[in-house]
């Protein structure tokens, strides 16, 4: 139970907010790896979307380990601040993808609910973020990392093939980041609060 | 008089994502008496004040999602005031990760099964409550299973894990049987038993060691 | 005749480190038929060969640690070449995030164990597949266990989440149990079912409620 030593020690542990926090991203991955197999079952079935798609991240920017080594020999400070760096780049374009196909009627239910799950989950990932690296790396927050997106048009304007395009290329990108940084997060976990091994 | 100490009696979530509060008032001191619950989040010192008197009735505080963290613990006062002074209860500390009460599993349903090569068994399955985000895994719940003859006085219970299907063996032939099924999330509260259902237990049904 | 056209057929990674792809290579037109897997890597223009046709056997691609990249798309073309000319097969998109399929879990041990104060269950044990890195988060494993009478026709599964040992209490007594473990990355697929092991659950062993 919450603080049974009273005032004094009421304080939830690294491994309370890293734990939450892994739970968090899994999840919220699980939904948008849900919501972009349903876009392209739904819409981009033989289409060939991919080829598109290539070098189409907003977040791509932001330079993150590309393979294990990478990640577990990027310092964590550096590691925290990517990832959240990657969720504050996410804030606007979910903003607008939620508001968009809440006005499309030709959009499904299930994935409009999930859209506006990943948003408001996403919202609460970067509140733990900044307390987690509050109690890593006090002094370590680095705004620079953010990426602008700019990927509203192709969301709203044109035919409906490249606002498809448009849409899958988002839906794909979400994919890409939100494993990015449910991975990075689960490395984070086993270093700070498991000293590397889990 | 002052108004007597109001004691919080509990908070609980049903999915982590709102939470509400409940407290006795204590004595009113015989006077018009006005109840304020406060509190402030671990390491802030900003003092907010409930959100939200009406929502879950009287003498509860509900925080929706916009007031609700679970990156934090919320210490959390209730004070009673009137013409004659005021009384302010024991902080109650939250952390919402620990307080998920869920709402009852449903549709129940009850089946007599005859599998050629096996005995046959009395197959019960259900489903989540609709509100938890049981299907992207965000919350894991568990559950247990309650049985009994409808004449008879005291229940049988069954855990079964994770599971929404369980298969009771061992029974009364001829029997009515009541079922019923709860759930709690791993670190949390067990719901209120579900729907109760009932079934007729064929009469060729052979009883079982158990 | 020129050669027919290849078809890259599959794409799988057993521990989001390495991966290989095998194609189809189609008909070589009657002639020697040399076959080209060439790739690029999103974020690049320059087009890469294979870097080990062996390890994995024939029409196969190896990529070791040094060759792969995670969240980054390989554009992959496998071209079949003979004295009449070559025939490129369609580009094969992969991310090897998306392809991770572990080998099944090893060494499964069963035994039957009978405590003082509980009633008697079989306990199964595993380990995790050789080469997969789950100590420092890289890759988190999640186990399913299944399991049945020897004659019986429907496997009965459990959920064993990241556990490598589960105890099974309801059984039938005196029968051959066969049991079989998989497993499954967070984010991919899940692995073929390992190897079956076999068990006879003693006669006194009593019948419960699963």
């Amino acid at each position: 139970p919450a603080c049974a030593g009273g005032a004094a020690n009421c304080r939830l542990s690294l491994q309370d907010l890293f734990t939450r926090a892994v739970a968090l991203s899994d999840n919220i991955y699980k939904v948008a790896e849900d919501a972009f197999r349903d876009f392209q079952k739904t819409y981009a079935t033989g289409r060939e979307f991919i080829s598109r798609a290539i070098n189409s991240c907003h977040t791509s920017s932001i330079p993150t380990p590309a393979d294990k080594d990478q990640a577990l020999n990027t310092e964590s400070g550096t590691l925290l601040n990517m990832v959240r760096g990657l969720l504050r780049s996410w804030e606007d374009p979910l903003q607008h993808l939620t508001t968009t196909v809440r006005d499309m009627k030709e959009f499904p239910a299930d994935m409009i609910r999930r859209v506006q799950e990943i948003e408001y989950k996403t919202h609460q990932l970067r509140e733990g973020m900044e307390k987690i690296i509050k109690q890593v790396e006090p002094g370590v927050i680095n705004d620079d990392i953010f990426a602008a997106w700019s990927g509203l048009s192709s969301l709203q304007e044109g035919d409906k093939n490249s606002r498809l395009v448009g849409f899958y290329n988002l839906f794909h990108c979400l994919r890409r980041d939100t494993n990015k940084v449910d991975n990075y997060l689960k490395i984070l976990k086993c270093k700070v609060v498991h000293e590397g091994s889990c | 008089s002052s108004p007597g100490k109001p004691v919080i009696l509990k908070c609980r979530s049903p999915e982590k994502e709102t939470f509400t509060c409940w407290w006795n008032p204590g004595s009113d001191g015989g006077l018009p008496t006005n109840y304020t619950l406060t509190y402030h989040k671990e390491g802030e010192k900003i003092i907010h004040e409930c959100p939200d008197y009406q929502s879950r009735g009287p003498n509860s505080c509900f925080f929706s999602k916009k007031y609700t963290s679970i990156w934090t613990i919320y210490v959390i006062t209730v004070t009673a005031t009137n013409q004659m002074g005021s009384s302010a209860s024991d902080p109650h500390y939250v952390d919402v990760t620990y307080i998920v009460e869920p709402n009852p599993p449903m549709n129940l349903t009850l089946d007599i099964k005859r599998p050629e090569d096996r005995k046959p068994y009395l197959w019960i399955k259900w489903s989540p409550p609709t509100l938890v985000d049981i299907r992207s895994g965000w919350l894991i719940l568990q559950y247990e299973i309650r049985l009994k003859p409808e004449k008879a006085a005291e229940w049988e219970t069954h855990f079964a894990g994770q599971q929404t299907q369980f298969k009771i063996f061992s029974l009364y032939p001829g029997q009515n049987y009541l079922v019923q099924v709860r759930c709690k999330p791993d670190h949390g509260f067990w719901s209120n038993w579900g729907h109760e259902n009932i079934i007729q237990i064929p009469s060729d049904f052979t009883v079982n060691d158990t």
